[in-house]
């Protein structure tokens, strides 16, 4: 269930350029269901900035009813989130959306996970449910250059880990699409977050395999009820469009025209 | 004595508050958050013939203390509306204001007359101002002579009273009241968004992709309320103002100007609760101004 | 080569930043806390054939993200400006755009003939915008006729370029900058403020003595680039963009919406450094974007 | 002269209700010239809420380049204010305007100062300066009740010290001017910041004597430039109107219309 919760900064800190981890405590935590969900966050009191802000969930400990989120603060919104120290509180609204299915990869199969920039943090989770069930994790993540990398530790221990930068400061040189081409273990999901082009580029590339991606889009309500995030979709769907707040983040490939 | 209730034509409000047009949808994703019985009313989304798509994305942009909205009038059109939305809000017991909105006078006629006929439906509010379309919307509230004569034409098929919703956008907003009015308007709905822009730092190019967009949000209060309180001293017919409010404040605001009950817009998105909130918060701040019934407030500004 | 330099009808501007009209008086109290000529020009506060007292207090009343004011032109009259303000200006390297305001044609051409002839007057700003006075002013700004009108008239008299200063409060911004380009005006300045209120919350009475007042600041700047945007394609005369304008990115929008200068009002009372501080960001913004020149950004929006 | 200093808090706490006491320390405080005057203070980095608030300075500690100011904590921009902590920045505008003049009272003789709700701070750092010179002041401070009276002590220290409070919780019942009529001491120079009704009062009641009063008016600028805080003079004096930021916030009794 969708709640708002006003939930407690436990613990913020930089791990990259302009990347920031907030670790949050609340009870919105018990409400979420799978990983590449996100919440919609109000970064200020006031009515400056006016909007939330989506950002992805990036893992879950249940145990002590905590989250974590890593984003990049870049514009104002973000950059105020920044300045949050553990004892704040911040109104969070979520769980929202619908993430990556991790029961269309059985126990025992491989599944790949491609992530670029920001992109990046959703899979975390989704990499820590589908080991935790079996399932063989590769990680192919892009980022711009070594300085705004994060995270490969992390992944490493769950699982082979590749990472591509734009400038070569950092493994292969190049887009993830560079590393998927070298690569030809068999798999049989792959699950994709990250910019429109990283987008329609692995989907192109992994054309008819069962895939699943998380899109973005500029958002008002965060729950349905505005029209702001609609993508129209392909013929492979009924629908006549979709929402990226509701109905996605996250679309099987091939639903969304991109 | 419930202090909150507002009579307006058509509508028996339990309380002056209503969430705006084009900022709720049809109720559903707000009903999963809160019982929708609460609210005074509900403008749903506006309603057109035929189902439309709207505008590229993106559609939205955040600008200082408000934000700019390009959707397009996107909805499942009249029959859409009327088959699975309408219905669906039928279990609460809340009066449903419907926005109709078109390209020309005969599908708004046609919108008007059919979707006044659903049980729950106790008024329209006539979308005159919608800057966010090609042709028709905007372009019949910025003339008194089209709005006038639109106004009439719905007048005549509807089953229920008429709201006219009026544009920010124009020179002179007391004209076009005053011709909506006389065309035998029941009541005025104001204000829609004021028509802005954003771009890009890096391209320099706009945001939203269809270049411009309508503002809303705190930012527009103050053209808000100016409005009410000129609008609201020339018409004898009541006005549901809009345009920033986020807190009871603001609606007290609001009906001071002239108001006699007031929607939230914008205010949804950054608090999905702002509409129960500012219900439960009303009651106090009549107490704190030594005030018995929240209808006194209406028109203390006037001078 | 000077990256920010800007060439316009009568002005050599050092760069396009100059404070707004009313923000900044007649340079004395800025010109204490920094020197004035590194401006790229000053306009002064509105002058009136007489001296004028203005609108009774309160003035201003603070909005979300902006303010109203309701200054009433107040100013020492022709004479005074001509004997005291404008010779003190004249130790400081930096032209002086001088604001015209009035109730009628007649006072509007003499101030104009008479001002026009100082020796640092580079330009007119020709007010018929200002929201806050009773007669004149505005009504000249929202009449296409009566804008050509009085345009041709100063025209006829002014020693130096005259720019015209737009309202935003009207339906059709491109009639208005059409009908004064017609008459002769030399530029175009937008946009003035947009007509707005506040209402106390204890008394629901206007806060402001003048009850309306015009509101400017950050929370009018999606509507300012939205006219920049739409006039700067429509007419060949350069625009002076303003509205809202806080820092280098607010600039380079206004810019990219097609003005080729800019103006900073309200921005100063927040932080009275802003238009050197500007000035001095600006160059670092431009090797962000890549950009020899400030004059490449000028219209990037446009289609 | 006028400077921008980014000042740093030293300690805030609250001294009554809605009433807090915060220091600050900058070298604005270095150019401060006479009792009442005002700083004008950025409350927040954002443009909500967007102008400055104008306060007054209540006392300077030059030693340590250290002021106070104590402000009701009531709409957007005092809250907001309220909740700087120590450490924290502030962007403070000043020392603006012309205070209460010293020199006005001989040394030996005897002035009463008379202050109403958020009009008695700048009357402290008058009365220092005053006592120091060897003034005897007399301090008439009204309030609306107990609870949100302030500096009792503080006055006392330096003279005699009235308190009226309309609810006749502390003190007098009843406003300063019921204080003021039952006391027929010899003075020579009444000083009075306040509301208006109550400058007004004190304005008529001393009618004749040599007076010193502080008025407020809403600002823009703050600096004499934006012509927001103007007030219409009497015919006792031949400028035609003055600015309360510039011109003011302190005149002679008999100058400002009111
Ligand atoms: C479902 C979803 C999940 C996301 N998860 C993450 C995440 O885990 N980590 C992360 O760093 N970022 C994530 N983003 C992107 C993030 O929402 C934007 O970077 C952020 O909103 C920008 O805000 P700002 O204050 O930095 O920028 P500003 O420029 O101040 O933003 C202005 C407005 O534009 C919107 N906006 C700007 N860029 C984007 C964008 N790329 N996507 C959507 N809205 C945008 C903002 O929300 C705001 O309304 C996600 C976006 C979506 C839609
Ligand atoms: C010269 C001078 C000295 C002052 N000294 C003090 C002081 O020492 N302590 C103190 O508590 N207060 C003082 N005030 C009053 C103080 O400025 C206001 O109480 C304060 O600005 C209100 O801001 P807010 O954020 O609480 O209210 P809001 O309602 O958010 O204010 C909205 C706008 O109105 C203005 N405003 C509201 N009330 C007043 C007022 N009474 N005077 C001027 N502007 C107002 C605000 O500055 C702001 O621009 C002084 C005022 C002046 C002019
Ligand atoms: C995302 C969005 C969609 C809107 N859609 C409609 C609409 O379909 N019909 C309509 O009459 N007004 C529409 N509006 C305008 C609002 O109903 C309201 O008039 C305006 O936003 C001002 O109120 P606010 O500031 O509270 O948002 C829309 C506004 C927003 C922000
Ligand atoms: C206090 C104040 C006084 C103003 N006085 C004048 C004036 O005398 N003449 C004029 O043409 N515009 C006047 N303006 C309008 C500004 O020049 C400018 O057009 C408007 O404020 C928008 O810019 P901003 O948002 O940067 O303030 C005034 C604005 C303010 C805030
Ligand atoms: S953001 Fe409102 S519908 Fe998706
Ligand atoms: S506040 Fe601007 S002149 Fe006094």
């Amino acid at each position: 269930m969708i709640i708002q919760d006003r939930m407690t900064v436990v613990g913020q800190r930089q791990i990259a350029k302009d990347i920031f981890e907030m670790k949050l405590t609340g009870k919105l935590v018990g409400e979420i269901d799978s990983p590449g969900q996100f919440v919609h966050i109000r970064v200020s009191d006031s009515f400056e900035p006016l909007l939330r802000r989506p950002i992805s969930i990036a893992s879950i400990n249940s145990d002590c009813n905590e989250m974590t989120i890593i984003y990049r603060a870049e514009g104002r919104g973000t950059s105020l989130l920044s300045l949050k120290r553990a004892g704040d509180e911040v109104d969070v609204l979520g769980p929202l959306g619908n993430g990556f299915p991790v029961d269309e990869t059985a126990t025992g199969d491989t599944a790949i996970l491609i992530g670029g920039g920001i992109g990046v943090p959703p899979l975390y989770e989704l990499s820590k449910q589908l080991t935790a069930k079996g399932v063989k994790c590769v990680h192919v993540l892009g980022f711009q250059t070594a300085d705004a990398s994060f995270y490969e530790d992390a992944f490493s221990q769950l699982g082979e880990t590749y990472i591509a930068t734009v400038d070569g400061t950092q493994g292969t040189a190049g887009f993830v699409t560079d590393v998927m081409k070298n690569f030809d273990e068999e798999f049989s999901t792959y699950y994709s977050c990250g910019p429109m082009p990283m987008l329609n580029a692995v989907q192109s590339a992994y054309e008819g395999k069962k895939g699943f991606l998380s899109f973005e889009q500029r958002m008002g309500c965060g729950i349905g009820a505005c029209f702001a995030c609609v993508c129209q979709t392909t013929d492979k769907t009924d629908k006549p469009y979709i929402k990226v707040c509701s109905d996605g983040p996250v679309f099987p490939a091939g639903v969304v025209s991109i | 004595m419930n202090r909150l209730s507002i009579e307006l034509p058509g509508l028996q409000l339990k309380n002056p508050i209503m969430p705006a047009s084009g900022c709720f949808g049809f109720g559903k994703e707000y009903g999963n958050l809160y019982d929708l019985s609460q609210l005074g009313a509900i403008m749903i989304k506006a309603t057109t013939l035929e189902t439309r798509f709207g505008n590229p994305t993106p559609r939205v942009a955040e600008t200082a203390a408000g934000m700019l909205n390009a959707i397009g009038l996107q909805n499942p059109g009249l029959q859409g509306v009327m088959d699975n939305e309408l219905p669906w809000l039928e279990q609460f017991d809340v009066p449903i204001i419907a926005n109709v909105a078109g390209t020309e006078t005969a599908d708004y006629v046609e919108v008007a007359q059919k979707i006044s006929s659903a049980p729950n439906v106790k008024a329209l509010e006539l979308n005159i101002s919608c800057p966010n379309v090609k042709c028709g919307g905007i372009t019949f509230g910025t003339d008194p002579q089209q709005a006038h004569d639109l106004t009439a034409a719905v007048k005549k098929v509807s089953q229920v009273p008429v709201y006219v919703k009026l544009s920010p956008n124009v020179t002179n907003i007391k004209e076009i009241a005053n011709a909506v009015e006389t065309a035998g308007a029941d009541g005025i709905t104001m204000i829609n968004t004021l028509v802005g822009m954003r771009l890009d730092q890096k391209t320099g190019r706009p945001i939203i992709a269809n270049v411009t967009g309508g503002l809303s949000g705190p930012a527009v209060k103050p053209v808000a309320i100016r409005m009410v309180y000129e609008v609201s001293q020339v018409v004898n017919i009541p006005i549901i103002g809009m345009g920033g409010v986020a807190n009871a404040e603001d609606v007290i605001d609001f009906l001071s100007a002239g108001a006699s009950a007031v929607a939230v817009g914008t205010a949804n998105f950054v608090d999905p609760f702002v509409c129960p909130n500012i219900i439960k918060e009303l009651p106090a701040k009549l107490d704190a101004l030594q005030i018995d019934h929240i209808s006194e407030l209406i028109g203390r500004s006037h001078p």
